[in-house]
């Protein structure tokens, strides 16, 4: 029997090699006791490879292997934002007990897997890579999650996540069953054809198909009412995953959101459109008023999580060029501010004994400004406040919205804004203008963040840094593009410009 | 002939799930779940897909049923409690899976997709023997190939983090 | 120009953020200084007599989003940028002559503010002008919760609360101009060239049917911030909470900001809308004058009464505008620059009646005049300005507008008028309650110090000088008011004409009936 | 040097006085600050004087002159010019206004010495005199409101000078507040006058109104209404009056000059100003007149029976101007003018002899506790008998000329206006009452425990405690300047003396300026002013003008009389009428129930509105519009946190039914 | 025998997995029901590939039984350690996060 290799391109499969390869070498790291300590270096390495070598590829678009993968600016762009975010998140893992629970090695080694995926999911372009490499993304989650063992709450968000996400990806899957079915391809571009061939437009089992598909999809995305993880699961992980989950799980999945429905159905836009519109208002009503006394900061960053996928969400509705840009231009914007928010909140989970209870963040102003000014900076720019990069990105985001003739949905941004800041601002308030909490240690912990099994308290984390260094950064950059967004509009636009020509 | 097959296979198909459901004890879902497994297999063969259907019963039948014993072994399947804690939930879980069936067979079946109704084109001999499987996964389906294997790889290191006791130790040391 | 005015205070504010504690507030005067004086050299380079704008910078900023940074000075923001400058030296001088803790986060935020205000007034792209109406709020939002009181003890509300609550509210308003703001450009552009420069959507134009929600997501935003009738929700709270210093500028310039807004963007931009919603407008700021009047002479916090009088003077400024007449919108610029004068004065003199008494309850205050001549002649001043007393700019102010109202809507004015009446009542009310009277036992009655008087003297003598010459306003406001009446009018009224015109004409341009005795 | 140049002047001088002293309070010693004040108006008198002469240059009819300053607020079509107007009517109000107030200044500096607050009262006086002069001078309606505030302000601080006197802040506010609504009425009419004249320019006003208007247009009416509603509340017109009374709360000199001689004239002023559109509107005109007569009678009333000795001098006031409205609206305008002058004079004059002799009885008002001041200050008796004579009109004196003049006047025209001619009369009868009921209870009897001290000792101190507040026993708070314990008798302080003894002769005497038939200088004076007008050319004729003279002194000379009855030969008689006339007399002292109707009408339901939006409004419905919202919002929180129950089977139960709604929308949406 | 037949089958399989996923508590189970839903996909493909004639739905179906495996796995290693943390294996009782 005569078998044809595929013609690969190597150079465009690099980063991904570069990440297997990197992936490889952390978990053998964690094998030989003399590089036991070397696997973040290890790590951020590889992602600085691959970083390069996507830039490497910037502007210049091609298909991969038989149509499995297309590697053009919306995918480099993304598969950027998940790379930063993993550096990040690295970063902040540093004496991170989860580390150490699961061994540096193991657990950097499950970190990059899941970057694979997304990297993967950026560029996917059929539905056997989507799939696998969805489910690459989210495994290595389940069990990062996880991985902080000796506390409930860890494991709990593990197996709520495991079981949730994979209900959804069974229902992602028998939607692909059903668009395969009606037009014989699991190619993106197989599967317009097809519907357009078979006369197939507006057929239930299609539409059915989209369904499911948009289901699985809105769950990764954490879009109401498929959100109902997130809190939860945002508040047992391990601080540096829920930062690494916020930020870049959100980014792959809308990759792909915008890639499948643009490519595959945008034909089927007049069936999708409203209802995706309908999910947006809902999850930004949801996530908003859910987020409203929480006390928790990450289980509040949960929920306004869910209402940022909301807006987001908003950038796929419309389905134009300068929607995909103000999306894009969004997700950047919000990795630096949830990046800056969660490095304070773990600065002060390792400092303080309230975890990651609103009163850790008590007096802050006055006692730690380098953590004060970004926390605030973070909450002010979710709460899309001018002078930082999230009002442009909402003013990006409501702008091609209108152009998309879809104006309420700006509206609704703009009432879900002023929901948000009723809590974002109830944490500004606690630094700034409420004294200091003073709890004696060993007093009742609060929530999660702080279980019986409270790790040791370290005084000067407030100080360490690879914690105040990340929040720094992130706040710095949230304020320079909200000033300059120039730079990271044009980034923007060109993703734009990769799916709309 | 045929037919007296797959209905023979469907039930057996839908009786495991039903068991897989129905049994309180877990270790019989597990027995009901191979049951299901092996009808699938003999649904599979009826749609001349030889390497599914061995794959089928090699991975699953095999290796992940053995994978679930061990554990229901090692944990100890005690049936639970009939108490339903989440109001409504009993009353709403069966609305929905019908719901969902109903829904599903009306997209099935109200579909303007002519093949529905056919046998499926005649196909020539090789068809999804595993040459053809094998070939297709080498050739176009490549990248997806590898990632499974990458992916098989992580779950392997997900489950010795999850599920060694190595740590403990260690976590006290600094 | 422009450039340097808005960001001298920020680059101030920053530098002082690497000073010695001991010298930062003094140096925050400095900065405010250094910008009054550019606003003078500006307001000293303008030219009267011409209606379009000055100091002009245009660049593109956000290109992908058709957003520019364009600034300009003219009649309508001259001097909305000069009191803005002034309020604010005056505003940051009180604050420095006085201990606080955090005084370098202070400082950084009140220019911090002081820019975010210059910029709304400067602003000619519609965005931009968003942004900086949206921003604002930041500055005095911790401003007000950092440095405020607690009013829990008095059964009131927290500091934190209150400015909670006024950001919430305001921004309620400012979110939905974003959108129309964005709204407005798009629609505009049709497909086009997208831009949001104010001049050119004034050319654009847009059909009524949009014009109308998008009105009104404006007018929401410009009468919170003033605040108006109903939407006055969050004054209260906020004024009590606020620290005085900043109160000072808050109120005396933040409020104009919305009225601003109207005759910079509304009306030129929505003509066609503000015509057809011109007369629910006019009840909204009639209803403010009566109410804010009423709830300020039932108050007995000197805060609240400062507070309402003004949601009372904001609506005859509102009414002003929405006369949709040269002289009423003149007289309302004028009232904006007035109403600053004397509010934040007032705020002076209450931050020293409550350093003095303790309180700022009315109830607990008197006969103050005594032993303080000084003060409570400058108090007697800037009430007789409050109350609109002839003879002073304010009473020129409300006279433009008030005529401005009887000649297009005699009812209004008839109803207006009586805000008038109340309002010398209550603001000879305080000023009877505070300085003459019985003294309340206890109570130290001081003389005002020079250093304070170097704070609030300057600011009573910018009343007098305008009392003197309220054309020194007028002229320079008018061609430009001229202009955007006309805009919404439909009569084409370029400076050119209107210079040319004999007086006669211009009556009867401005009356409509011709003059008598005219006969051409 | 022009007229105008001159007035300016009359304008800066005041102004300068006052602020000199008020900026210099600190170092000038006190006799400075009075001497200062004085001077100021002594010379804006002297500048008058200088105008009138430079205006006697001129032709009759070439008499007026505008001149302006600057443009002040001058803009889309409203231009308004800081402008004076100077004609005959101007300067014969600035000589008045101005050299009355020169003496009661004098008067002041002796009267105020031992007041604290003596720089704060010269310096307020004098910028009451600039602010009249405004008035008076302004070039057109805007300038005119803002002189016509200012004196309302004027009006306002003095009446509050005592200013813990919560009696005297409180008249005080209620003379600005009503004054207030005088001002709003101007502006009202300035702003028709603006539709439909298009100016605000007495010049050009008065040159086009006959052209623009027709008799009696609703229009021109509204206006002169208006202009009314100004002139009442400052002339203390009914129903505008009851500031008046309380005005008295303020020191003495004030009491005469502000609340006598020539503020509350101001509204004479006007409608004299303004005659040509008060001509258009007869109906106006005839109102106005009622108006007047109403408040001469009702006034006099209750002069009748106040016991307080200045109020009821005041009531008299109202009552006088109350001739004088009458006069100017039927068209009596030099009559009207000349009684102004008259009355200026008595009343200055009787108020300084009653400020002497309460500063005596160490400001108690009461006259139930005075008698024998007629061997105790003899000066001042005298002085206060000649104001009464010339009050009560008795032959001769000035007032006896003045008003005999409009009552003949309102005779001339006939018809209608016989009633102010009767009515008058009686008003006039009423007047001589009252005018001596003070002269016979004060002066003469049994000498009262300060008269007798001062007849032994001649000087008085009082030993007797701090001075209390005879309107509410409350006790004086002396620091503000309350005048202390040690008091000027006027009989002992020169400047006091002069100033009583000038006006006592012009009270007496100025009469004779204008004897009909002998000489009529205040009219031809004036003739230019009104020469326009129809009205002014009526003439009663000579015999007409003597019968009335006759008829007045008949009459004076009556009342004189049975003060006499009353209070001297038969005491026992006011008790026994009061006792009769029981429910007139209790009408008459509660001063016909104004103060209770106005309260009953505007103050209480304005202060119940007000406590509703306080108490009710604000608390319910707009707080309610934030908390009912933030409600909603918290509660929509509550039911998301609710669903957020924390089992994972109901999360993976949402996100089944979530499936199933999807699928069942895209299934309706299928084609 | 038609598709329809196996593709309505898969249905009720899919359905009957998800059933189960909301009515059983012992975590063991609820995996099963995961495998459930995924094999009703599986046939779903399988039938497909039948019925348009080509393999990529089998090959679909081969790796989505590797990536179950997968999910069982680490599914599996979840409860031991659940179980080794001496905590009830019944995720009603695992709900220490919510709100």
């Amino acid at each position: 029997m005569n078998f044809h290799e595929p013609s690969i391109d190597y150079a465009g499969i690099s980063p991904l090699i570069a990440l297997t390869v990197g992936l490889c070498v952390v978990l053998l790291s964690a094998v030989f006791n003399p590089f036991k300590r070397s696997a973040p270096l290890l790590t951020m390495i590889t992602l600085a490879a691959a970083a390069g070598l996507l830039i490497w590829h910037w502007d210049d678009p091609k298909t991969l292997i038989t149509g499995a993968l297309r590697l053009d600016d919306l995918a480099i762009s993304i598969s950027l934002i998940a790379i930063l975010t993993a550096a990040f998140c690295v970063v902040l893992s540093i004496r991170e007990k989860a580390t150490e629970e699961a061994g540096s090695g193991e657990y950097h080694a499950l970190l990059l897997g899941s970057v694979l995926g997304m990297v993967m999911l950026a560029q996917a372009t059929n539905l056997i890579t989507f799939f696998v490499a969805l489910e690459m993304l989210s495994i290595p989650l389940y069990i990062l999650c996880a991985t902080n063992l000796r506390r409930e709450g860890s494991l709990e968000s593990g197996l709520k996540y495991l079981i949730v996400g994979s209900v959804g990806s069974a229902t992602l899957l028998y939607g692909m069953a059903f668009l395969y079915g009606g037009t014989g391809s699991t190619n993106f571009g197989g599967i317009a054809d097809g519907i357009a061939q078979n006369g197939l437009d507006g057929d239930p089992l299609i539409l059915i198909g989209i369904a499911m598909a948009a289901v699985g999809l809105a769950f990764k995305t954490s879009i109401a009412p498929f959100h109902q993880w997130t809190p939860d699961v945002y508040q047992g992980a391990p601080t540096p995953i829920t930062g690494f989950m916020a930020v870049a799980t959100k980014a792959a999945a809308f990759a792909v959101f915008l890639r499948f429905f643009d490519v595959a159905l945008g034909s089927q836009l007049d069936a999708w459109q409203p209802a995706l519109a309908a999910l947006a208002a809902i999850s930004i009503v949801v996530g908003n008023v859910g987020a409203l006394g929480q006390d928790s900061l990450k289980r509040m960053l949960g929920y306004s999580g869910v209402a940022q996928a909301g807006y987001m969400l908003g950038g796929v509705v419309v389905l134009s060029s300068s929607g995909t840009s103000a999306l894009v231009f969004y997700l950047a914007a919000y990795a630096f501010m949830n990046l800056g928010a969660f490095a304070v909140i773990i600065a002060r989970e390792r400092e303080t004994i309230f975890g990651d209870d609103i009163r850790a963040v008590r007096g802050l102003g006055a006692e730690r400004p380098w953590l004060a000014w970004p926390l605030t900076i973070s909450m002010l720019a979710l709460a899309g406040l001018p002078a930082t990069a999230g009002f442009i990105g909402k003013l990006y985001l409501i702008e091609a919205l209108v152009e998309g003739d879809y104006t309420w949905l700006g509206v609704m941004i703009a009432i879900g804004t002023m929901i948000s800041l009723a809590y974002y601002l109830r944490v500004v308030a606690a630094m700034w203008m409420s004294p200091e909490e003073k709890g004696a240690p060993g007093a009742t912990p609060a929530i999660a963040g702080a279980s019986p099994e409270a790790d040791p308290v370290d005084p000067e984390a407030g100080r360490r840094w690879y914690l105040v260094g990340p929040a720094v950064l992130a706040a710095a950059a949230t304020v320079f593009f909200g000033i300059i967004p120039q730079p990271l509009v044009e980034f923007a636009s060109h993703a734009g410009t990769a799916l709309f020509g | 002939m045929e037919e007296v097959l797959f209905f023979a296979s469907a039930i057996g198909a839908l009786g495991g799930a039903l068991g897989v459901i129905a049994m309180r004890n877990p270790f019989y879902s597990v027995l009901a779940l191979i049951v299901h497994l092996f009808s699938l297999a003999a649904l599979f063969l009826l749609l001349t897909s030889a390497f599914v259907a061995a794959a089928q019963v090699v991975v699953y039948a095999g290796a992940v049923m053995v994978l679930y014993v061990f554990v229901v072994a090692y944990v100890g399947g005690g049936g639970e409690s009939a108490w339903e804690p989440i109001p409504g939930q009993r009353f709403l879980a069966p609305l929905l899976g019908i719901a969902l069936f109903i829904e599903l067979s009306i997209a099935i079946l109200s579909s303007a997709l002519l093949a529905l109704g056919t046998q499926g084109p005649e196909v020539q001999p090789g068809f999804g023997d595993p040459a053809a499987i094998g070939r297709l996964l080498l050739e176009k389906f490549l990248l997806p190939f590898e990632a499974s294997s990458i992916l098989l790889l992580l779950a392997a290191v997900g489950a010795i983090v999850l599920a060694s006791n190595r740590r403990e130790g260690e976590a006290h040391e600094h | 120009m422009s450039s340097v005015l808005l960001w001298t205070p920020l680059a101030f504010g920053i530098v002082g953020l690497f000073l010695p504690r001991r010298i930062v507030g003094w140096w925050a005067v400095l900065g405010t200084v250094a910008a009054l004086g550019v606003a003078i050299a500006i307001a000293l380079g303008f030219d009267s007599g011409s209606s379009g704008l000055q100091y002009a910078v245009e660049e593109p900023w956000i290109s992908g989003l058709g957003v520019d940074y364009s600034l300009g000075v003219d009649g309508l923001n001259l001097f909305l940028l000069l009191l803005t400058a002034v309020l604010w030296v005056g505003g940051t001088a009180f604050a420095a002559l006085r201990e606080r803790e955090r005084a370098k986060n202070f400082y950084f935020l009140m220019l911090v503010a002081e820019t975010a205000t210059l910029g709304a007034f400067l602003a000619q792209d519609l965005l931009l002008f968003v942004l900086f109406f949206d921003f604002m709020l930041v500055p005095f939002y911790f401003l007000f919760g950092a440095w405020g009181h607690d009013r829990t003890s008095e059964g009131g509300i927290s500091a934190s609360g209150a400015t909670l609550k006024m950001m919430i509210y305001t921004l309620i308003g400012s979110l939905l101009m974003l959108v129309a703001a964005i709204a407005t450009g798009i629609l505009a552009a049709d497909g086009g060239h997208l831009t949001f420069s104010i001049a050119e959507l004034q050319q654009r134009g847009l059909s009524l049917g949009s014009q109308q929600w998008i009105f009104w997501f404006f007018a929401a935003a410009f009468l919170v911030k003033m605040p108006a009738f109903l939407l006055h929700g969050w004054m209260p709270d906020a004024y009590r909470a606020a620290p005085l210093p900043v109160l000072v500028v808050f109120s005396g310039v933040l409020a104009k900001v919305g009225a601003y807004g109207f005759l910079r963007v509304v009306l030129p931009v929505f003509p066609d809308a503000t015509v057809e919603f011109q007369e629910v407008i006019l009840v909204i700021a009639l209803a403010s004058i009566l109410y804010g009047s009423v709830m300020a002479f039932t108050q007995t916090n000197v805060r609240l009464i400062a507070g309402y009088s003004s949601v009372a003077q904001l609506g005859f400024i509102t009414a002003g505008i929405f006369a949709l007449r040269a002289d009423g919108a003149d007289g309302a610029v004028l009232q904006m620059v007035n109403h600053g004068l004397v509010v934040a004065p007032l705020f002076v003199i209450v931050a020293l009646l409550a350093e003095r008494t303790g309180s700022e309850d009315i109830r607990e205050m008197g006969g103050m005049a005594l032993r303080a001549p000084v003060l409570a002649a400058l108090f007697l001043i800037v009430a007789l300005a409050t109350l609109a007393m002839p003879g002073s700019s304010n009473f020129v102010g409300e006279f433009y507008i008030l005529n401005g109202l009887f000649q297009e809507k005699i009812v209004f004015a008839l109803i207006a008028i009586t805000g008038v009446a109340m309002s010398a009542y209550y603001a000879l009310r305080l000023y009877q309650q505070t300085m003459h009277n019985r003294k309340p036992d206890g109570l130290l009655s001081r003389e005002i110090g020079v250093r304070d008087g170097l704070v609030l003297v300057p600011l009573v003598l910018c009343i007098v000088g305008l009392a003197l010459y309220p054309q020194l306003i007028l002229e320079r406001t008018a061609p430009t008011v001229a202009q955007t009446v006309a805009k919404v009018t439909g009569g084409e009224a370029p400076e050119a004409k209107l210079a040319s015109m004999s007086e006669k004409e211009l009556k009867e341009l401005v009356t409509g009936v011709p003059a008598p005795g005219v006969h051409p | 040097m022009s007229a105008t140049a001159w007035a300016w002047l009359v304008l800066l001088f005041p102004l300068l006085g006052s602020l000199t002293i008020a900026l210099g309070f600190k170092a000038l010693p006190a006799k400075a600050a009075g001497i200062i004040g004085t001077a100021a108006i002594g010379l804006a008198f002297a500048c008058g004087i200088a105008a009138l002469i430079s205006l006697l240059g001129d032709e009759p009819e070439a008499r007026h002159h505008a001149s302006s300053l600057w443009d002040y607020a001058s803009v889309a079509g409203l231009d308004i010019k800081l402008g004076i107007y100077v004609d005959p009517l101007s300067i014969f109000m600035v000589l008045i206004v101005s050299g009355v107030s020169t003496l009661i200044h004098l008067y002041s500096y002796g009267y105020m010495q031992s007041d604290e607050g003596y720089h704060r009262f010269f310096s307020y006086l004098n910028f009451f005199v600039f602010s009249m002069l405004l008035l008076v001078l302004a070039g057109n309606f805007v300038l005119l409101i803002v002189g016509w505030a200012f004196v309302g302000f004027a009006s306002y601080a003095l009446i509050s000078f005592w200013y813990r006197r919560e009696t005297a802040t409180r008249a005080g506010m209620k003379a600005f507040v009503i004054n207030v609504v005088g001002d709003i009425g101007l502006v009202l009419a300035a702003f028709l006058i603006f539709r439909e004249l298009g100016s605000f320019d007495y010049a050009t006003v008065f040159e086009r109104a006959p052209e623009v208007f027709t008799t009696n247009e609703w229009t021109i009416t509204a206006i002169c209404l208006l202009l009314l509603v100004g002139a009442f509340a400052k002339s203390a017109q009914l129903p505008l009056h009851t500031w008046l009374p309380d005005a008295m709360e303020g020191p003495t000199p004030v009491s005469s000059l502000i609340h006598a001689a020539t503020m509350v004239t101001a509204g004479v002023y006007l409608i004299a100003r303004t005659h040509v559109l008060f001509e258009l509107a007869p109906t106006a005109a005839d109102i106005a007149a009622f108006v007047g007569l109403a408040t001469l009678l009702v006034a006099a009333t209750m002069a009748l029976v106040m016991t307080d000795l200045k109020r009821a001098i005041a009531y008299s006031t109202m009552s006088q101007i109350g001739y004088m409205i009458m006069g100017v609206s039927i068209g009596a305008y030099s009559a009207g003018m000349f009684h102004l002058m008259t009355h200026a004079f008595f009343k200055a004059l009787l108020f300084m002899a009653a400020g002497s002799i309460i500063a005596a009885m160490a400001n108690e008002q009461n006259i139930d506790r005075m008698g024998g001041f007629g061997k105790a200050m003899r000066f001042t008796s005298i002085t206060f008998v000649c104001g009464a004579l010339a009050l009560a009109a008795f032959p001769g004196t000035s007032g006896f000329f003045s008003k005999d003049e409009i009552l003949a006047f309102a005779e001339a025209r006939g018809g209608m206006y016989l009633i102010f001619t009767v009515f008058g009369y009686v008003g006039a009868l009423m007047t001589a009452i009252y005018a001596f009921r003070l002269v016979f209870r004060v002066l003469p009897g049994k000498p009262c425990p300060e008269a007798q001290e001062l007849i032994d000792t001649g000087h008085l101190h009082h030993p007797h405690g701090a001075p209390v507040n005879p309107a509410t026993g409350e006790e004086e708070d002396t620091d503000v300047g309350f005048p202390g314990a040690e008091h000027h008798i006027a009989e002992q302080s020169l400047p006091m003396r002069v100033a009583m003894g000038v006006l006592a002769f012009l009270a007496l005497f100025a009469g004779f300026v204008q004897v009909p038939g002998v000489d009529d200088v205040v009219e031809k004076w004036l003739e230019p002013v009104f020469e326009a007008s129809a009205l002014a050319h009526i003439h009663p004729s000579l015999e007409a003008d003597y019968i009335g003279l006759g008829v007045g002194g008949v009459i004076a000379l009556a009342g004189i009389g049975i003060a006499y009855l009353l209070y001297v030969a038969r005491p026992e008689l006011p008790g026994m009428l009061e006792r009769r006339l029981r429910p007139l007399h209790t009408l008459f002292a509660n001063k016909w129930y104004f103060d209770e109707a106005i309260d009953l009408l505007v103050v209480r339901p304005v202060l119940a509105v007000a406590r509703f939006a306080d108490r009710v409004f604000e608390r319910v419905v707009v707080d309610g519009l934030v908390s009912g919202t933030e409600g909603t919002v918290r509660g929509a929180g509550g039911v998301v946190r609710a669903v957020q129950n924390g089992f994972v089977r109901s999360y993976a139960l949402l996100l089944i039914a979530g499936f199933a709604g999807l699928a069942l929308y895209f299934l309706l949406s299928s084609s | 025998m038609n598709i329809e037949w196996f593709i309505v089958l898969s249905a009720l399989l899919f359905a009957t997995g998800a059933t189960g996923i909301l009515i059983r508590r012992s975590p063991l189970v609820i995996l099963l029901c995961l495998e459930l839903m995924l094999n009703a996909g599986n046939l779903a493909l399988v039938a497909f590939s039948r019925m348009v004639g080509n393999g990529e739905g089998q090959v679909f179906a081969v790796i989505v039984m590797v990536i179950a495996a997968c999910e069982v796995v680490v599914g599996l290693g979840l409860i031991v350690a659940i179980f080794r943390r001496r905590l009830p294996l019944n995720v009603d009782d695992l709900r220490e996060l919510r709100g």
